[in-house]
This record gives C-alpha cells, structure tokens and sequence, in this order.
C-alpha cells in the first residue's frame, strides 16, 4: 500500500496512489525532468528527478522511509551502540545481485567508503553523522559502524539520504556495470535521453508487475506534459500548475496530486546573523507581514495551502501549528520598536525551483509595506548558494520536501546563514538527535520547533502540491522520500 | 512617314521626356529590313536615349509622354513583349564595361546570349562568336572573365554576344569607341559582312568617317529633334541643318595642331599663369594655382613625369615588361597601342593605382611611390587621371558637383563656398557642360557627358600632368574638338603635360607632339608625331601601319637622341 | 545634394530638388510612393515611436504592482487582464517598450556602426594591405567564436547594469554585421570611382561613408533591423540566465515569463509578442525606406 | 586551373595558419573568462546540501584553488591529448558532449540545407518586385516570424502537428542508442522551428543585396539583350548574391548549433545548446569551457569556409586581380 492515501486537497486532482492495482506484464513509459548529459546511472552522481527515480529501482537502501519512518530493506536492523557513537547493522539475507552473486557485508562496506570519498564529485552527506570509512565488516551479514555525533536514530538517517548499495568494488557505473539489487535492471541507457529498464525477476521484495520501465529525461515542463498528451509517455513527474488549472482534455488522463503530506514547503530564510533579521522582532515581524494566501494563489494557483513557517509538514514529529494571521499593524509595530524603520532587506532568488523568483518579488513588495527598504536581488543558478554571498544576503529563499527533520534542520544548523544561533533551539536540536525513543524524540522535536515557531528565522509561508500527469491506468505510484522523485519498482499500467 | 510593308521598325512622333524636359521629341523613325541608319549628333542630343527606346526600354526618370515604338507594327512601348530583344533585335550599349555580367566568363556570357545549344557545338559557336569580333577563339580566352580583359576586348564581347543570335536588326551605341584601329576595321569588316547577310542596324556614332562607309541612311539628332535626315553620302557631304553642318565640320577639319611651346629650360605654366590677364581665361584665372605645376621649386630641366622600367603584372601575367617613358612640361605625349596592350595599366601604374612590381616613377626627378597612397598631396594632384571608363568611374549617388568639389577640396584646399561654386562652374564651363548639370547624378547623365565630367574632375586640382585614357572616346566631333581645344590651350598658357591614351589616329596625330607605341608590354617605337604620322596620309592607315609593323621596325628618332633621353 | 548650387536659368535641364533624385531612383520596379504615403508611413512610425517612449507615463499602474490576482481574464481595470504575478498586462506592455527600445536600438546602432566600419575598412584596404584585417576581422572572428549567452554572461559580469547589456549585445551583433559589409563592400571598391577617391587621398572615413556606404546601405540596413529582434531576445535570455541589467518588464522578459501560462492567459503572451512583432516590422521598413535612396545602384 | 596553387590557396593557407592562432587565443579567453563568471561550481553543485568546510574541501579536491593559470596549462595539456576534463557531476566531458555535439550539428545542418534554396527564393522573389505588395508581404512575414521568439513557434507547431492533428510526436523521444537521423518525425518540428526564425535574416540581406543588383546596369543591359529573368537571376543576380548569404548561411548554422537551446528544450531534443545551458547554470565550467571550444572552433572553421567562399564566388579575387 502507497503512503499518501490521504485524497489530494485540491479539487479535481486524483490522488498518485490509486485503488487500482496494476497487471502483469507491459511497458511503463514515464517522463521526468533530468539533468542531460551530466546524468548517470552512479546511484551517489546524479542529482535530477529522473536520476532519483531511475536509481531508485536499479539500487535499493538499507532503510526505506515510508510515511515518514524508517522501513527496513536491505538491512533488517540498525542498533545504536550504549554511547550514541556507534550502531550494529544486520543486513536482509538471500539478497541478489542482478548479475546473480550474493548481497553481503563487504558490499555495503564498499559502498560507505565509495559514497563518502573525498574525490566524489557529490560525497555522500551522510558523512556529517557516520565515519563511514571506517566500517568493520563483523560477518557476512553484520557491520559495525562508527559515528562522529550520538545518533539516536541511525536508521532513519540511512533511509533520509540517497545511500544505495552497490557491489563490492564498482566505481563504474557504465550500462553493463550498473549493478544493483533493485526491481529492475539496465537495459539500455543514454544519458539525458532514455533509460531502458527490464524486470529483475530475483528480486528480493518480490518480482515487479511490470516487464519494461522507459524513463525519458524532458526538462521542459511542457514537453513533459505534452509527451503524456500526444501518447508518447503515460506518466510525467512534476508538472506545472499552470498547466493543472488549464485543465487537460482527455478522457484517459488524468492530473494527480501526491497528497497533503508530501507538499513542498516554500520559504525565506532570514539571515538571523545580520542586522535587521538578529532582531526576533523583526523576524517575527516579517512573518506578520506576509501575505501567503496570496502568494499561495499567485505562485501556487491555489495548489496548496498556507505554511505555519515550520519546514517539512508532513514529516513525523511536524508540529502542527496555525499560520500566523497577516497583522501588517503589529508588523510595523514590531519594526518601530526593534529601530528597524527604513532598514535595507536584501532578498536573494535564482529560480531553483519554479516559484522562487516570483514568490519573492511579492514577498518584498509585502516587506515594504511594513517599513523595510526590500530589494530583491535575483541571480542565476550558479551563484546561488556562494557562501560569501549568501552571508551578506538576509534574506534566501528556499524550499523543502517533507524530510525527516533532522536532515532539514542539520542542514540548515551547518550553514552560518541559515542557522539560528539560539541556545534553546540548539539544546533541543542536540537532544533530538541523541535520543534513542521515540517518546524523546517527540518531545526534544517539540521543543525546537516551539522555539522556532516563537522566533524562528523561516518563513514557510505555503506548501505545494506535486502534481503528475498520468494516463488513468498508470497505478502502483508510490511515494518514498519525496513525492518529486515517486517509486516506480511496483508501478504498472491496471 | 508611313511605313511600308518591308519596314521592321518604326518610330511615329517619339516623345520622351524627363522632370526637366523633353529628350526626344517628335521622333520620326523606320528601318526596313536589312538598312543600316546611323544616328549622329551631339552628346546629350538624345541618342542613347533614342536607342533604348527602339529596345522598348526606358531610363530610370524618363517618361514616354508620346508617339509610339514598333516592331514588326506591334508596340513595344512602355513594355516589350518577350521575344523581341536578343533574338529579333540585338543590343550593343555604350558602355561595355558596366554591362559585362562580371560573375560569368566570356563563355557564359556568350552562351547566354545563344540560347540554347546542344552540347556538342557550344565550344564551336564560342570560338567562332569570339574570332568574329577578333578576340582569340581559344579556351583560357573564353575562361577569362570581364575584369581581366581590357577596355577593348570588353566591347567586342559585348558585340560577340549581340551577334550570337543573328537578330533581324542590331542596334549598336558606339560599338567602336574603345578599339584600336586595327580591331575596328576588323569589326567594321564584320558588320559589313551581316549587313551584307540583310542584318538591318541602328549605328550611333560619333566616328563620321566610319558612318560614311556604312551607313545607308543618316539621322542627325539635335536636342531631341530630328535635325535633318537623308542619304549617307549627302548628309556627310552635305549637311542641310546647322547641327550637321557643325559636326561634319569638325569631323573632317583637321583639327588646328596644337604644337607645344618651346621646351626652353626655366619655362614652365608658372609666370605665365600668374601674369595671365584675369579675363577669359575659365581653368587657371585668378588663382596662382596651388599645385607642384606652378611651383617654383621644380622648375628644373627634364621632364616633368619620367618613367623607367615599369614592369606590372596582374595576377602572374606580366603586362608591362619594362617600359620607359617621359613627358615634358607642355608637351603631349599620345600613347598608341593595340586593344589590351597595357596601356590601361600603364596609365594606371603612372597614378600609382596598380603599384608597378618593378621600375621608378619620377616627378620632375623625385621618384613617387609605386602606390598612390604612399604619395603626398602635391603629388597625388599633380597627376591627373580620366579612367577609361567614365560610368564607373563617377559615383552613382554622388551628383556632379559634389565629384568637382571633391579634388577641390581635397587637392586645393580650397574651403570658401563661393569660391568652389565659382570653379565649378568655370570646370563645367570648360568641357562645355551647362552650370545646370552640377545637380544632376550620373545617371541622369549621357555617356558623353560623363567623359567630360570625369575630364573636368581630372583637370580640378591643376595637374601638372594629365593622363588622358580614351577621354574623348565617348565625345561627337564638336565636343572632341573642343576638349582638345582646352588641353591645348591648358598646355600652352600652364605646361600642363598631357599623356594621351586614344585610339582615335586622328586624334593622335592632331594633338600630340610625341607619339608612344606599345607592343608586347614594351616600348616598339617613339618619336615626334610629324615623324611617325607625317600629315597627308590617312592617320588610320598609318596607326594600323605602326601597329602592326614587327618590333623594332620604327627607330627612335634624333628628336629622343638630342633630348639626351633614350627612351627605348 | 544640390541645395546651394547655382543654378544658371541658361540651364536646358536644371536639377531639380532632392526628391527628384529620389523619385528617379529605386530600379526600374521599385516603387514610387509618393511623399504623401511617405510621410503617413514616417508619421505613423513617429507616432508608434512617442508612444512607445511615453508608455511608463501613460501605464495605469507600476511595474511592480499587482492589482489582481493572476492570470486574470481581460476586465473592466485591466483590458488585457492579468499576468502570473497579478501584474497588469497593458501597464506591463507599457512599461516594458521603452527600455527595450533604447536598450536594442543603441546595442544594434553601436554595433552595426562599429561592425559595418570594420568590414567596410578592411574592404577598402584590400589585397594590398593585411593589417586591418587582422586588427579588425580576426578579432571580430574571435568574438564571434564565443557564444553569444556566454557574452552576455561574460560582459554583465564585468559590467552589470545597462550599460553592460547595451555593450553585449552590440558585441554579439559585430562580428557578424562586419561580414555582411565586408562581402558587400568587396563587390564594390574596385570601382573606378572608389579608385579615383583613394588616389585624390580622401580620408578613410570619406571613402567609407560617402563613395562604399551607400552602395552597401541596403544590405547593413536589413542586417542592423534584424538584428534589433536578435537584441529583444538577448535581453529576455539576459534575464531567464538570471543576469541583471534588463527590466522587470522588457517585452522578452515578458513573453518568456507568460509563455508557461500562456493556455490560462493567452494574453499576457500575445501582447508582447505583438509590440516586439510591431516594432520589429516597423524599425525594418523604416531601414529599408531609409535605405531605399542608395540601394539602386550597385553592381 | 589548380586552386591550391594559386592566390586562393595562399589565402587559404593564411587563413587557415591565423584560424589556429585565434583557436589559441579563443581557448585563453574561454577559460579564463569562463572561469571568471560569476558563482561557485562547488556550491552550484552541491545546492544547500553542503558546508562551507566541505565546500571548501571539495575546492582542494578538484584544484580549484590553484592559480589560473596553471589550470588552464593543464586544460590545453589535457585538450590536446584529446580530454577536455572531467565535469563536476563527475563524468568525463568528452562522454557528455560525444553524441550532443553530433546531434546539434545534425539539426543545424538540415536547417542550413533547407534555408540555403529557401531564403534564396524568397529573397530574390521578394527583391524582383520591390516595394510591391509581394515583397512587402515577404519582408513582412519574414519580420513577423522573427520577432516571434522560437520557442513561441516551437510550442505553437506542437500544438499545431502534435496535440492537434497528432500528425507527428510532440517530443523528440529518441530511443536509447538510436541516432536521431533514424527518427525523421522527431526531426520536422524541431528542424522547422529553426527554419523559420533563422530564415528571416537570411531573406532580408539576400532581398537587400539583390535588389541593388537588380537595379544595376549589368541587369538592364541583359534585360536589353533579351536574356530571359530566369537566366538573369541564375547567371548574374545569384552570383553577386551568394558571397554576402554565404557569410550568413554557415555564421546562422553554427550558430544554431549552440543556439537552438530553447528548440531543444521545448522538443527534448538531445543536443549541445541545452547542454551549454544547463551547464552555465550549473556552473559546470569544465563542460561550459569544452562546449564553447567545439563551438569556437566550428564557428572559426565556418568563417575560414566563409571567406574561402567569398574569395572563390568574386572572379576578382579569385583570379588574384588587382584590387
Ligand atoms: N585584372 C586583370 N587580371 C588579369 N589580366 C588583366 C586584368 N586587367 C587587364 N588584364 C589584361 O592585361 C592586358 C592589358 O590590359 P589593359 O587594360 O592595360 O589594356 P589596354 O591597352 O588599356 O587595352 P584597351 O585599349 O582595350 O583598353 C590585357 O590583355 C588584359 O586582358
Ligand atoms: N535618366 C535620365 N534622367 C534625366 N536626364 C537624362 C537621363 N538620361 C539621359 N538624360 C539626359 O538626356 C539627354 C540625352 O541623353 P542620351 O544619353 O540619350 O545622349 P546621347 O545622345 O547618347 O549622348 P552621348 O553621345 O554623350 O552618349 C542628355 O542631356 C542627358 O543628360
Ligand atoms: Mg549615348
Ligand atoms: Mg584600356
């Protein structure tokens, strides 16, 4: 069963995971956005949908994250050692590779070291909480890995982040040598084109319902939808909601959504390190100031809902707050008071995702409304994230699927201008990430995010829906981590 | 007048016009087949225009606001109907140079004007076209394109083409002007031929003599009117209306020689230009010219432009193989040779626009540099040139004041507005043209007029030498006669030196003290013009005589010997 | 041309004033409107010209304002509706003529003028002389080399702004207009007239701009109008790259941003679309009018 | 006559020696400059998803610390012996650009192939009537589809062939391993798209360039020898033409090569153009500064072919004449 059964909040959107089950046997064709010639079937280079959807069923994970819990896959068991500083890993037996060797511990060992190599163009990130090149093998299913920090919960880290395990002393990941333990194997591949994918029928979880996967990489939004519309595909990723509110004719199609807790939350992170945004008035008072239904209407065309200003709703542990009320009185109250009248706000965009720009030149026009000199400053891709830059900026806008919120809210600790340097809120992110029950977590979870919601340094001011353009018999979609990148190993035409 | 059942082409009260006023007016014409009807007159009189009209074509600006154009008593006026040019009447324009296609070799170019022909007989009918007009007939000659033939060769493509067809009727606009005599009889021989063959034609020609041994018929034009028409042998003889009267005057006066001045070392323009009484005269008045020609500093003995060892080459083809040559202040030195000789290069070497590969040019014993634009201001205007081909060599959009001016300016530094309107006037003055045609563009303009708009831009900057290539080709005899009356005049009251570049034996013989035979890109024979071309004899004959006597037959003269000069 | 000459009333033919040249001119099928539609059309240029310049004052909003909500169909307050930010498409249009036209009309002017002098110079140069074809072509071949995004990329990095816009879309038009004119003017400066020109020593820039420029005008003009499309759309990928120095409401801007929508609010497209598309056909048939005097004669 | 011995060949040879040179000079300027863009390959990469310490790292990691100099000698070392480098998604670039480079080239080829008759007929059709409703409706519409960004074509024949009357696919899905010449229904719209706005320039200067021919003496005295339109234009018209749209032909089709960004990405097409884009974005600079390199070379090639023409299709320097 899929993990977004909740119906899509919008109307006349279907639902990603539908009552029907899919077939035997067929071909699946799916478009989604891809990263042209840089894609890859090395399951730790590629960063585009199409790399994440495709990886995802040639490779497994030790862990899998489903409504937003660790589920065991390749490994059975994570158990953290007394002192937080390391855990014993149990690995699922009778696991085959698709060249039919067996899936052992000198395997996964391999592939901690391959993946947090410090010559990878992308070193696994995991690597901030696990020394992962110091993996003793124990047995043949069992390993023992170190940690760098106490953490509680190794085996949602492993499921949060793109660690898949691939044999034993591969580094090259050519279309014969792409090896996994997925549902499918490589068949064809062209980067940027087409990968074709046939069924793996030793596969551990069960052989899949469908006999070939097709994914096409088709950066245009547009083509995608048009690839689905003219036949040429029958499910396309991430679709624009423009395209949703126009509506698309057809009897056989249909517009779906991934649910309400897989929405992605839309943001602006204020730099809490500079002047105005050190002040929580001001902070506070930029929350005030924003108008999200509105920019939930414009940006989103209605396609989601008001954000409460904590990241990844929907996520386990989320707290569920209202959004604060638009209060442009209060605001400028808060400004005046603070002595922040007039102050500059810089505002930085590029259009990471689509959204980013527009949302922010009306988040700035809102800011000025309550007295701050806004400007937004908007750059392309490739100078986005400069560190330098944005330290100076205080204001970045940012997005977020529903992570486990220790990735989101590690991620953003180790970036000085996305940090909130807060005692309390750092205490209790300490605490959350050592605490070994599930009672703990909730409550240290609780805890930082009350900060945070007090006065916090984001202002996640709407979450999205992910729409998909599917023909009606496309079924078996599931959701993982994100609902950008959906699971296709069990997904077939009903 | 009506025209019978044999006439071919007729024109009935032609009136054409421009926005200033009427080119023809009232036009009268028939040709029945196999006639041959010369039209002559003055420049400008109308008579390119009139040909254009019997093709059925008219020039941008002027309007037919009367009368009409038949052929075969179908109208062709204001549209000719398909079929009738190139294969019932063939054309052969003024001015070859403009009109050559110069992306298509000699070859194309006459095939095109064939027509269709099957594969087998198209290098035949080319060399066949070729060796009619007397051009060789062989394949890297039928390769070449316009711009590596000569001035010459180039009309007699044009020709060749006109003749591809065999139409009822040629219509030739000066067919002759740039050929050697030689090449002209030989052309002449072969229209002789077609006409025999009952070939009808239109001639315009200013060459009276030519017209007399071919035409049938004569029209004499005059400002666009039929001044007067009837029998060759009569209007020739006897010309009725003053405007014939004029030109068969000055077409078989021998023209007044205009012997140079004592070469008396120390004379020069100088003194007496500026002592010259400020009346009459139009070019050197009132100005102390300003150029090196009246200059004290190159009052020195010899020659004022000296040339030693030209070689020039265009491409890998050597033209000129180390040629020799001086003009004295004063003098006029005519320059003979036959169609695509070189004389064209020379001339242009001499101005430095083709740079010489080898050799000095000298003025008054300064070398210059081989190309103009290593030359300084004094240079560059003390010697003058009148390119072969006048519809080139005037700017399309650049009106005629404006080419006046140019020199004026740049040459003389003369800035003051009055003063420069005054000297166009006199330049315009001086080769004849009324002050009105300051305005106008070249295009509005006949190809006489251009000649001597081009002349009068040459004379502007006050050379001290001017060279002179075909600069009367395109003139009727009225208009040559008065050209060279102002070279002469030129020549007497400023030294100027003129280099004479013609084809005209009689032109030669009557206005130049020298004579300069090139042959084979080297200097055949040189000598004072009463020597080589004694008077008496016909100059054609003579001119085909030194032309094709064999190298070295004609000696230099004592004349060259006692000027301590040897120039072969 | 002839204004100020005396003119003898001796004269048979006297000139006439300029337009006789003009009419006169045009090859034997060119057309012969006359002044009357010329100064229609001229009029109407002007007309679309004051409008295009007075747009941001005549805009019933700014241009950042969003009065409604998006893609809003054509209303009452907004005749041609509303745009994905809630902007109004007209006050958009309205604002977005005048930096575009300035912007494209100065780029292409600059760079037709500094391409058609360096194809126009090395012509005149010719065989004789090496050096000003690899002073100015081989040069200009290096710039054309680099594509024109990375230009753009290149020079708004080292001069954001405007000013850096104007500069790269005027270099990314050189190399190319140097070429037009430098094919165009090699047909022509072996003429006896351009000949007698440099042998009286006129300046460079005299034989350049009055013996070889107007018999190659025809061919710079169509290439300098076209490129002015090409400098609207530079400026559009100026910004889609993120790179500053355009507008919020350049007319490319503006489509580029609309054209995700377009199937909601045809509109927002269309518009813009349009005012380039006007623009565009005016400016090329104003070059070619302009050009028409000099075009006849070349050969 | 043999070309390769005479002026042209000479030219040629010249041409050819300073077209190395500038690839030399081309190849400083790409690196450095490209180098010099704004934004950090490292954390263009990396997005949010990484610490300054292991931005910096990363840096070391890939020797993006040393002087530039020093890397750009290793980049030529390096492209001369055939690898342009690893790109920072960690592929070698040579793989990334192997097949695109290929495919773009395709696409502009078969642009070129048909704007060469195309813009000839239309150019001179218009440039035969000037000023007449026949030209101004081609000089028109020629403007009109120019001043239409591609992409607005692009999606408008999408909708048009593929939603529409479903006559062709509306995404050019070329199968993993086939080339796209075997697909020529994925190459009509793409193809087209390009025609249509790259023809516009072409038409303009050939109709500009061919009306003053038209106009010219040579033109009217062939009229005068009754040499029939067809021949006119064939033998005297064209020819003085085709130096000036030879230029524009072979500059336009490499510049479709990297230019056509927006066709590829509204038909998917797997090509160089989105590649460079992608890359500018990602601030891949090792897959920008390969990029540019083919594409500087293809367009310093196409202009040596340029002039090589021009001097080939003008018989007076051709035949090495005066000036
Ligand atoms: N550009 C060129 N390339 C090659 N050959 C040329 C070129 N120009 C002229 N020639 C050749 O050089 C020779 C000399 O030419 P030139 O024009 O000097 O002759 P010319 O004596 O002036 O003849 P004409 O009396 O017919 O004008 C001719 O045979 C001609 O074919
Ligand atoms: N397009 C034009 N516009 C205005 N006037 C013109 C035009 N063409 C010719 N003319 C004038 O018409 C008159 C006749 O010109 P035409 O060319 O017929 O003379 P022509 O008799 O052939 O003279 P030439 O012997 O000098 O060639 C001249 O005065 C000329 O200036
Ligand atoms: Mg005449
Ligand atoms: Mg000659």
């Amino acid at each position: 069963g899929g993990s977004s059964d909740t119906p899509g909040g919008t109307d006349g959107a279907a639902s990603d995971a539908t009552s029907d089950t899919p077939v035997e046997g067929g071909t699946l064709r799916a478009v989604f956005a891809g990263a042209g010639a840089s894609e890859s079937l090395d399951p730790f280079a590629g960063t585009s949908p199409v790399d994440f959807v495709r990886n995802d069923v040639i490779y497994d994970s030790l862990f899998i994250l489903r409504d937003g819990a660790p589920e065991p896959a390749l490994a059975t068991d994570a158990e953290p050692a007394a002192d937080g500083m390391s855990f014993t890993l149990r690995l699922r037996e009778g696991v085959l590779w698709h060249d039919g060797s067996a899936f052992t511990a000198d395997d996964v060992a391999h592939s901690f070291r391959y993946m947090s190599s410090p010559d990878r163009p992308l070193p696994s990130e995991l690597q901030m909480y696990f020394d992962m090149g110091n993996v003793t093998v124990e047995d043949e299913h069992t390993l023992t890995v170190p940690t760098v920090q106490p953490i509680g919960d190794p085996a949602t880290m492993l499921a949060s982040f793109p660690a898949k395990m691939v044999r034993s002393g591969a580094t090259d990941f050519s279309t014969e040598n792409a090896i996994g333990t997925g549902p499918y194997r490589v068949a064809a591949f062209e980067a940027g084109r087409e990968t074709r994918l046939t069924r793996f029928e030793e596969y551990w979880g069960g052989a899949s319902p469908t006999d070939e996967l097709v994914f096409s990489s088709v950066s245009d939004p547009q083509a995608r939808v048009n690839a689905v519309r003219t036949g040429q595909a029958d499910y396309a990723g991430d679709i624009p909601f423009s395209t949703a509110k126009a509506g698309i004719e057809g009897s056989d199609l249909e517009i779906r959504t991934a649910g309400d807790t897989n929405r992605t939350g839309f943001a602006f992170v204020l730099n809490a390190n500079r002047a105005p945004f050190d002040d929580p008035k001001v902070r506070r008072a930029a929350r005030l100031a924003v108008d999200r239904a509105r920019l939930v209407e414009t940006v989103l065309l209605g396609y989601g809902e008001p954000g409460n200003d904590l990241f990844c709703k929907g996520a386990r542990y989320f707290s569920e707050a209202r959004p604060l009320k638009r209060d442009l009185e209060e605001a400028r109250r808060l400004v005046k008071e603070a002595g922040a009248e007039g102050a500059k706000v810089v505002a930085r965009s590029a259009e990471y995702e689509a959204g980013y720009n527009d949302s922010t030149k009306l988040f700035v026009q809102q800011l000025r409304e309550i007295g701050l000199d806004a400007e937004e400053q908007i750059v392309s891709l490739a100078e986005f994230f400069d560190p330098a830059a944005l330290e100076e900026a205080d204001s970045v806008t940012f997005s977020s699927s529903p992570l486990p919120l220790p990735v989101i809210y590690g991620r953003m600790a180790a970036y000085p201008s996305f940090a909130l340097p807060d005692d309390e809120f750092g205490a209790a992110f300490g605490e959350a990430m050592a605490a070994r029950t599930d009672a703990e977590r909730r409550t240290a979870w609780a805890k930082a995010q009350d900060v945070m919601a007090d006065r916090g340094n984001t202002v996640v001011w709407g979450v999205a829906d992910i729409l998909s353009l599917a023909r009606t018999n496309v079924a078996g979609i599931e959701v993982r981590d994100q609902a950008k990148y959906p699971y296709l190993g069990k997904a077939g035409l009903a | 007048m009506t025209a019978d059942s044999s006439t071919f082409l007729t024109a009935e009260g032609l009136r054409l016009e421009t926005a200033d006023g009427p080119v023809l007016d009232g036009v009268d014409l028939s040709l029945t087949r196999g006639e041959s009807l010369a039209v002559v007159g003055s420049s400008g009189s109308g008579k390119t225009t009139l040909a254009l009209a019997l093709l059925g074509h008219l020039r941008d600006g002027i309007r037919h606001t009367g009368g009409r154009v038949r052929v075969r008593g179908a109208d062709i006026l204001p549209h000719a109907p398909a079929g009738v040019r190139g294969s019932l009447i063939g054309y052969v324009g003024q001015d070859p140079g403009a009109a050559l296609n110069p992306y298509a070799r000699i070859r194309t170019t006459l095939l095109t004007a064939a027509g269709r022909l099957p594969r087998g007989e198209r290098d035949t009918t080319v060399r066949r076209l070729l060796e009619r007009v007397g051009l060789p007939g062989d394949t890297a000659f039928a390769r070449r394109y316009p711009h590596q033939l000569s001035g010459g060769q180039q009309q007699r493509v044009v020709l060749a083409a006109a003749l591809a067809r065999d139409p009822a009727v040629l219509i030739l606009d000066e067919p002759t002007t740039a050929l050697d005599p030689p090449a002209k009889a030989g052309v002449l021989r072969e229209l002789g031929a077609l006409r025999e063959r009952g070939i009808g034609m239109v001639w315009i020609s200013h060459d009276l003599i030519a017209v007399g041994a071919f035409a049938d018929r004569v029209i004499v034009l005059d400002g666009g009117r039929i001044a007067e028409e009837g029998p060759a042998r009569r209007v020739l003889t006897a010309p009725r209306s003053a405007a014939g009267r004029r030109l068969v005057a000055a077409g078989t006066r021998s023209t007044a020689r205009h012997t140079r001045t004592p070469p008396a070392s120390g004379r020069a323009g100088a003194p007496t230009a500026v002592t010259a009484p400020d009346t009459g005269a139009p070019l050197h008045g009132a100005n102390p010219p300003d150029t090196a020609a009246g200059s004290d500093s190159g009052k020195t003995d010899g020659p004022v432009l000296r040339a030693s060892g030209l070689v020039a080459r265009h491409g890998s083809t050597t033209v000129l193989h180390g040629v020799d040559l001086a003009v004295e202040d004063g003098e006029c030195l005519a320059v003979l040779g036959v169609s695509g000789v070189g004389k064209s290069t020379l001339a242009r070497c001499l101005t430095g626009l083709h740079p010489a590969a080898a050799g000095t040019v000298a003025l008054r014993g300064t070398p210059l540099a081989p190309d103009v634009r290593g030359r300084d201001r004094r240079e560059r205007a003390a010697v003058g040139l009148v390119a072969q081909n006048p519809a080139e060599a005037l700017h399309p959009r650049q009106d005629v004041r404006t080419a006046l001016v140019r020199p004026l300016k740049r040459l003389c530094g003369i800035t003051d507005r009055a003063e420069l309107d005054r000297r166009v006037r006199d330049l315009l003055e001086s080769v004849h043209l009324p002050p009105g045609f300051a305005g106008r563009l070249p295009g509005e303009l006949s190809g006489g007029q251009r000649q001597r708009v081009a002349l009068a831009r040459a004379l502007a900057a006050r050379p001290s030498v001017l060279i002179c290539d075909e600069a009367t080709s395109a003139l009727d005899t009225v208009a040559q006669e008065g050209v060279l009356a102002l070279l002469a005049e030129l020549r007497a009251r400023t030294g100027l030196a003129v280099l004479l570049i013609t084809h005209d034996a009689r032109v030669a013989r009557d206005a130049s003290d020298r004579l300069l035979v090139l042959a084979d890109g080297r200097v055949a024979a040189t000598g004072p013009t009463p020597v080589l071309l004694p008077p008496g004899d016909s100059p054609e004959e003579q001119v085909t005589r030194l032309l094709t006597a064999p190298a070295g037959a004609v000696r230099p003269t004592p004349y060259d010997t006692d000027r301590g000069a040897s120039l072969v | 041309m002839s204004g100020g000459i005396p003119t003898a009333p001796m004269s048979p033919t006297a000139p006439t004033a300029p337009t006789g040249g003009i009419g006169t001119g045009g090859g034997s099928g060119t057309s012969r409107t006359g002044p009357r539609a010329a100064y229609a059309w001229w009029g109407l240029c002007a007309t679309g010209l004051l409008l295009i310049l007075l747009g941001p004052e005549l805009a019933p909003h700014g241009p950042t304002a969003t009065p409604g909500p998006p893609y809003r169909p054509p209303a009452a307050g907004a005749p041609l509706g509303t745009d994905h930010l809630g902007r109004d498409v007209l006050s958009m249009v309205l604002h977005g003529g005048r930096p575009l036209l300035l912007t494209g009309l100065l780029a292409v002017g600059i760079g037709s003028v500094f391409g058609a002098s360096a194809g126009l110079l090395t012509a005149l140069a010719g065989a004789r002389s090496r050096l000003p074809r690899m002073l100015l072509m081989r040069p200009l071949d290096a710039l054309a080399a680099v594509p024109p995004v990375l230009l753009v990329l290149l020079i708004l990095t080292a001069l954001p702004g405007r000013v850096g816009l104007i500069t790269a879309i005027a270099l990314a038009g050189t190399p190319l207009s140097a070429r037009v004119a430098y094919a165009a003017a090699e047909q022509v400066v072996g003429r006896a007239h351009v000949e007698a020109a440099i042998a009286r020593g006129e300046s460079r820039c005299r034989l350049l701009g009055r013996e070889v420029l107007p018999l190659v005008a025809g061919a710079l003009l169509a290439d300098a109008g076209i490129r002015f499309t090409g400098a609207v759309y530079l400026v559009a990928a100026a910004g889609f790259l993120g790179v500053g120095g355009s507008s919020d409401a350049d007319w490319g801007r503006l489509i580029v941003e609309a054209l995700p929508g377009a199937s909601l609010q045809p509109l927002a497209l269309l518009a813009p679309v349009l005012a380039v598309a006007l623009v565009a056909v005016t400016v090329n048939l104003a070059a070619d009018s302009a050009g028409h005097r000099s075009r006849k004669v070349l050969a | 006559m043999t070309l390769l011995a005479g002026p042209v060949g000479r030219r040629l040879a010249l041409r050819v020696a300073t077209g190395g040179a500038l690839l030399a000079v081309l190849s400083l300027l790409v690196f450095v400059g490209v180098d010099l863009l704004p934004g950090d390959p490292v954390t263009a990469r990396l997005g949010p998803n990484a610490t300054p310490e292991r931005v910096a790292e990363l840096r070391a990691a890939r020797g993006l610390d040393e002087p530039v100099l020093t890397r750009y000698a290793q980049w030529l070392g390096g492209l001369l012996r055939g690898d342009p480098g690893t790109s920072f998604s960690g592929k070698p670039v040579s793989e990334m650009l192997a097949d695109r480079v290929g495919h773009s080239a395709l696409l502009a080829g078969l642009c070129v192939l048909l704007l060469v008759p195309v813009s000839l007929a239309a150019g001179l059709y218009a440039a035969r009537r000037p000023g007449k409703p026949a030209d101004r409706t081609v000089s028109t519409g020629a403007l009109l589809l120019v001043s239409v960004p591609e992409f607005v074509i692009a999606s408008g024949l999408v909708l048009l062939f593929a939603v529409g009357l479903g006559l062709l696919p509306a995404v050019s899905l070329i199968p993993a391993g086939d080339h796209p010449i075997r697909h020529p229904d994925m190459l009509v719209m793409p193809v087209l798209s390009l025609l249509l706005v790259a023809s516009a320039y072409s038409i303009r200067v050939i109709r500009a360039c061919a009306v003053s021919v038209l106009a010219g003496p040579r033109v009217e005295f062939l009229r005068l020898t009754g040499v029939r339109e067809r021949t006119i234009l064939r033998t005297a018209v064209v020819p003085a033409v085709l130096p000036v749209a030879v230029q524009v032909w072979l500059v336009t089709g490499v510049g479709l090569v990297g230019g056509a960004v927006l066709v590829e990405r509204v038909f998917a097409y797997p090509g160089v153009g989105d590649l460079l884009v992608t890359a500018v974005l990602g601030g891949d600079l090792p897959v920008v500064q390969a990029i540019v390199m083919i594409l500087g070379a293809a367009m310093l090639l196409a202009l040596v072919l340029a002039d090589l023409a021009v001097v080939l299709l003008t018989p007076r320097l051709r035949t090495g004449g005066a000036v």
